[in-house]
């Protein structure tokens, strides 16, 4: 089986794409010669040149109009901020316009668009690079919201984000560029709003995302050693949510426990939260559904402090065992 | 008007229009104005709620821009765009049915007086956002520049819009991508309250074109055929490829600025001596038409915008049962 | 008792704070003569002048960044964003200096400001002048967020908010302006993280935010008139929490409802599930907690059809039905 | 240097500056590229995580530019900012400890080299984002009027900060409300890999002063006392009340842009040739230092950032227990 790193996978899937439908281009900063901050679109620019692998100047509004001018007249731009962070500056183009132009022109447009940014923290960039904002997108009806967690996924759903006709924010993670998978060369798409159960076990249900998920399997093995069985579920698109296969694991474990990296007040982690407990599972629940996310801080840059920031796998480790004993 | 050594058969044919055509685009004019005195009466008598942006006295500002485009040119509108939506062709019907929130409106009733879109025609709608479609302009430049087509995107926009940051990177985006997108500001004189005098330290708004090595125009917007003029240049320069052009058409508006604005940010003098270079007037006067005909053209457009409303009267509301509609394609 | 509409109650204590505070100054677009777009700084600009009361252009970048460089050197600035909406373009500003600089630096500087902003739909101004956006700020720390229900509180949290040392994010709804209410004459503040118990109630907890409380007591006198006793619980402001009181309130009642305009997914109802999820209150629930929202759509301009997008008195009280009659 | 006709004792006397003061000001730029040179080998050793901006080959810019200004000024950096909070002042041992990632650095390790600030002493710190500052000039700028100092505050930010929005907003709003900033634009001729050719489509980012009706000088910045005269006459002009100056200083990154850099879009050549106006040999000269003392300098310089060094690792960690503080006052 062949395997590719997430980055390399990501830079397959807009190979090819890019070979087979003319209307798709990338945009963003640095993303021709210097082939992206994560190298993501490396060699791109080689073989299709300028006008289809746009370089831009540092305006992240721009970019974000540019991906929806191009769109809602017939092209497919995958648009690229370079930091999830930056995306702050896209905002209005991305909340008020891209999201909103379907429905506020009576369905008659659609803006098949997809902008790609990496997320998260780890690598030491400190508060203003290391972002985890999913929820904002998840909170804004019109967007599509993709966190791959595997290179499998990160080529399946970037391609399907691409075949599909509305904005999609797609966001990667700077840890998650060098993990390997394996990864089929042929063009394939992973459906949009297709929750995947990437582990199955009894005793408990974590929904995790992006890098949690990896963190969550770990973590798993290890409890799997202590005798519990964890069963990990991957949302893959956060929004719409495909929710029936959590609600379903609940049921048979009778216990939730969500992990995610971004900052737990406001986040989405509230939501699975919510969608749980509205569903039929509640009345399956044996303990109270828990949130394991970042702590409500700005990520630090000191090393050690960055790390207790998010969870690890210890944390989930650890909090899965209080789950599972009662303890809390 | 443009020349007062030439008669006005000799200023039209010297731009290729005959008196026929003339004679439209006063009509049009005249049909704006009766649309945006309708849409007053309309909000006054509670028909409407939300908000509207009128366009009295800009109307030779919409018509001149629209002049030297084609039907398969994309537009993208300001708040303030009742009059350039009718520029560009669009059903009055249809328009005053998004106005007063019908099913047969252009956007459904979903959209309203700030959001008129009819992507159909390629106009791809006003916005309720200040600058709000200047970065649009920037991706469909892109998209006419990578389809290779010689079409154009025209971006309007007020004079408060030239501050914000979007005005900034989009046009130095565009300029540096030879794209063709003409900007089209329409300077009013204020943004709501705010004056150009206050909000700006230079002269000009087009002055700003240099920052970004572009040409850039003034304009006399109440002067139909010096806008058109302007236009058609900057229009022949983005589709020889020579990239986009920044336009100040100098304009105003005679009512407040939404539905509610005591306007003391103004005098009526001042009012008043811009109501004296009126566009519709001026353009009548200077086809030699006399004011009985034009009373007469006055009341037929007023027909059309009353057929408008009837049209719109008659239609239906949107059913609540389809409100989840159109989020998604 | 003296009453004044929420619109005066916060032009009085920015009149009075400004009186007696050098430091505060009023930003935004329109304030001066033409009084803001919803007349909250109508005549401050005669009393105070040009300097401290200092209409902007249309640079919604500029003003939160006015903001946080005054206040980060030493004065108290309230900006005004003139929709909610608009405020996307203020987001880097907000979120990655406002938000960050205190921790950043090491908690070496404050950023003492106030960013006002009417939300809320329900006057025709459709998709981009009808956002609820609270929940973004309430995922940022270093931010405050604030949402005043009556002109009391209106008047009381903004002075509040105004005397604290960090970024407060104030959401005012542009439907409350004109409401009455009792709100003294000198000047008094509402603690921020300070929620209140507006009903008392024994069957239900209906914790509800901005105009939503006004329809959530509307809604309880409806449901009394049936023997329903409804409890109305407003956080007032919504991070940091004040949760206790809530929480007290489900262990009493054992039913929850949160009621909020913004749209349910993503929101920040998911925030205040978890949080009584994660609570002794859990033990103590009869029925799954349910959320009343928006529904997952931009805001329509249709009249009709903006009614029935966000929660209202009916909707409200079939919900609390549903509920209580054991129906969900 | 800036003149060939007088003697260099004769320039710097023009200026006010003593030689005392022109050896110090060299010995400032060494330490900056002393305290770059031991960052990248810290980085290389991996003992640093993050990224980090050097500025080797800018340190003309950053040394004129803090000249003229007062320690009651203000400063608002950019990410490659270490030069600039050197010139500032600012201690060497506390700004390795904080790159290091230690509890006694100025952000007590929470900040790291991109967040470096000193609030007490009006360095209001660097910046992550691109133009992130520039809008908070105008605050600043605001705030030294609302309290009616005559303090200065200088914004800084590269060539491709020039192109966001905040640029835009910002320099329009200190122009119309005469706000002491100064705007100094690093021009090093490449935002990350993309050039100021490919980026601009004018010839001097200077010019878009014109489009706020401020000033705009362009200046070699790599040029010390060049950088300085034109700063020192911006500053008077904003202590008199004059409004906002935007200055452009031409110069250029020896190194690639961050921690990983292929440097694929310029030449070998092109790097040497700006190596060729080195500024701090070109000040060296200018000043008749003779080789032997300028290493003798420059191994004092070395020294100091070894002390830093030495400080930063016996320095602790921020202890963990401490993870929740100063998010809010
Ligand atoms: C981003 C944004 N900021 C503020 C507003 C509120 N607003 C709507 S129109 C307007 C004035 C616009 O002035 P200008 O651009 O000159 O256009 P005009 O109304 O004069 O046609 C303002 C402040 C808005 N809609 N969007
Ligand atoms: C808003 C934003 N966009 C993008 C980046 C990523 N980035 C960091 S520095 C940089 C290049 C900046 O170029 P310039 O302004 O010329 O400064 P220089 O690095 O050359 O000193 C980029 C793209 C960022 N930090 N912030
Ligand atoms: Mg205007
Ligand atoms: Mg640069």
């Amino acid at each position: 089986m062949r395997e590719l790193t997430y980055k390399d996978a990501l830079n397959e899937a807009l190979f090819q794409v890019m070979k087979a439908d003319e209307r798709v281009f990338c945009i963003g900063e640095d993303i021709g010669v210097y082939g992206g901050a994560f190298g993501v679109t490396a060699g791109l620019i080689e073989e299709f040149g300028e006008e289809r692998v746009v370089d831009t100047p540092i305006s992240e509004a721009g970019i974000a109009g540019a991906c929806v001018g191009s769109a809602v007249t017939g092209m497919r731009p995958v648009g690229e901020i370079q930091f999830m962070d930056f995306v702050t500056i896209s905002m209005e183009q991305l909340v008020l316009q891209a999201a909103k132009i379907r429905f506020m022109f009576g369905g008659k447009a659609t803006v098949p668009m997809v902008l790609r940014m990496p997320g998260g923290s780890g690598t030491g960039a400190a508060a203003q690079h290391s972002e985890s904002l999913e929820n904002w997108f998840v909170h804004v009806p019109g967007l599509k919201v993709v966190m791959p967690s595997s290179p499998y996924d990160a080529k399946g759903l970037l391609l399907a984000a691409i075949e599909d006709d509305n904005p999609v924010i797609f966001i990667e993670h700077k840890l998650l560029y060098k993990t390997k998978g394996h990864v089929p060369e042929e063009m394939y798409t992973v459906p949009l709003s297709d929750t995947k159960v990437v582990r199955e076990g009894r005793d408990i249900t974590v929904v995790a995302t992006s890098i949690m998920v990896n963190r969550a399997l770990e973590a798993a093995e290890q409890l799997a050693a202590e005798g519990i069985e964890v069963e990990i579920i991957d949302p893959r698109t956060l929004n719409p949510l495909d929710e029936e296969p959590i609600i379903r694991s609940v049921i048979k474990t009778g216990r939730a426990l969500i992990v995610h990296e971004a900052v737990k007040t406001g986040g989405y982690g509230g939501e699975l939260v919510s969608r749980i407990m509205e569903s039929e599972a509640f009345d399956y629940l044996d303990a109270p559904i828990r949130r394991l996310a970042g702590l409500d801080i700005p990520i630090p840059y000191n090393r050690t402090l960055e790390y207790h920031t998010v969870p690890q796998i210890e944390s989930i480790v650890s909090e899965v065992k209080r789950i599972v004993r009662g303890e809390v | 008007m443009s020349s007062a050594v030439n008669t006005f058969q000799d200023e039209l044919a010297r731009r290729g229009l005959s008196i026929e055509q003339a004679h439209a685009m006063l009509q049009t004019m005249m049909e704006i104005r009766a649309f945006e005195e309708m849409a007053e009466e309309l909000f006054a008598r509670g028909l409407v709620h939300g908000t509207m942006h009128l366009s009295i006295g800009q109307e030779a500002s919409a018509v001149g821009l629209s002049a030297p485009l084609r039907p398969d040119d994309y537009l993208l509108n300001t708040h303030r765009g009742h009059g350039h939506c009718l520029a560009w062709g669009s059903d009055p019907k249809l328009m005053m049915a998004e106005f007063m929130g019908k099913e047969t409106g252009y956007c459904r009733g979903r959209g309203g007086s700030m959001h008129i879109a009819d992507v159909e025609s390629n106009n791809l709608g006003a916005n309720g956002i200040v600058a709000g479609g200047i970065p649009i302009s920037v991706g469909v430049g892109l998209s006419i520049k990578l389809r290779k087509t010689d079409q154009v995107v025209t971006s309007i926009f007020g004079d408060g819009a030239a501050n914000e940051g979007a005005f900034h990177e989009s046009l130095n985006m565009a300029s540096i991508w030879n794209l063709p997108v003409i900007y089209y500001c329409e300077n009013n004189q204020y943004a709501m309250s705010m004056s150009v005098e206050r909000a700006f330290n230079v002269e000009k708004i087009s002055q700003r074109a240099a920052a970004y090595g572009i040409p850039g125009k003034t304009v006399d917007g109440n002067d139909l055929l010096a806008v058109r003029d302007v236009v058609a240049e900057a229009v022949d320069r983005a589709r020889a490829g020579h990239g986009p052009t920044l336009i100040e058409a100098l304009t105003y508006r005679y009512k407040g600025h939404s539905k509610s604005d005591r306007q003391l940010y103004r005098t009526r003098d001042e009012v008043k001596e811009w109501q004296s270079r009126d566009p519709i007037l001026r353009f009548a006067a200077f086809l030699e038409i006399d004011s009985e005909t034009r009373k007469a053209k006055q009341a037929e457009a007023r027909q059309v915008i009353e057929d408008a409303l009837t049209f719109a009267t008659e239609s239906p509301e949107p059913d609540v049962s389809t409100i989840l509609e159109g989020v998604y394609a």
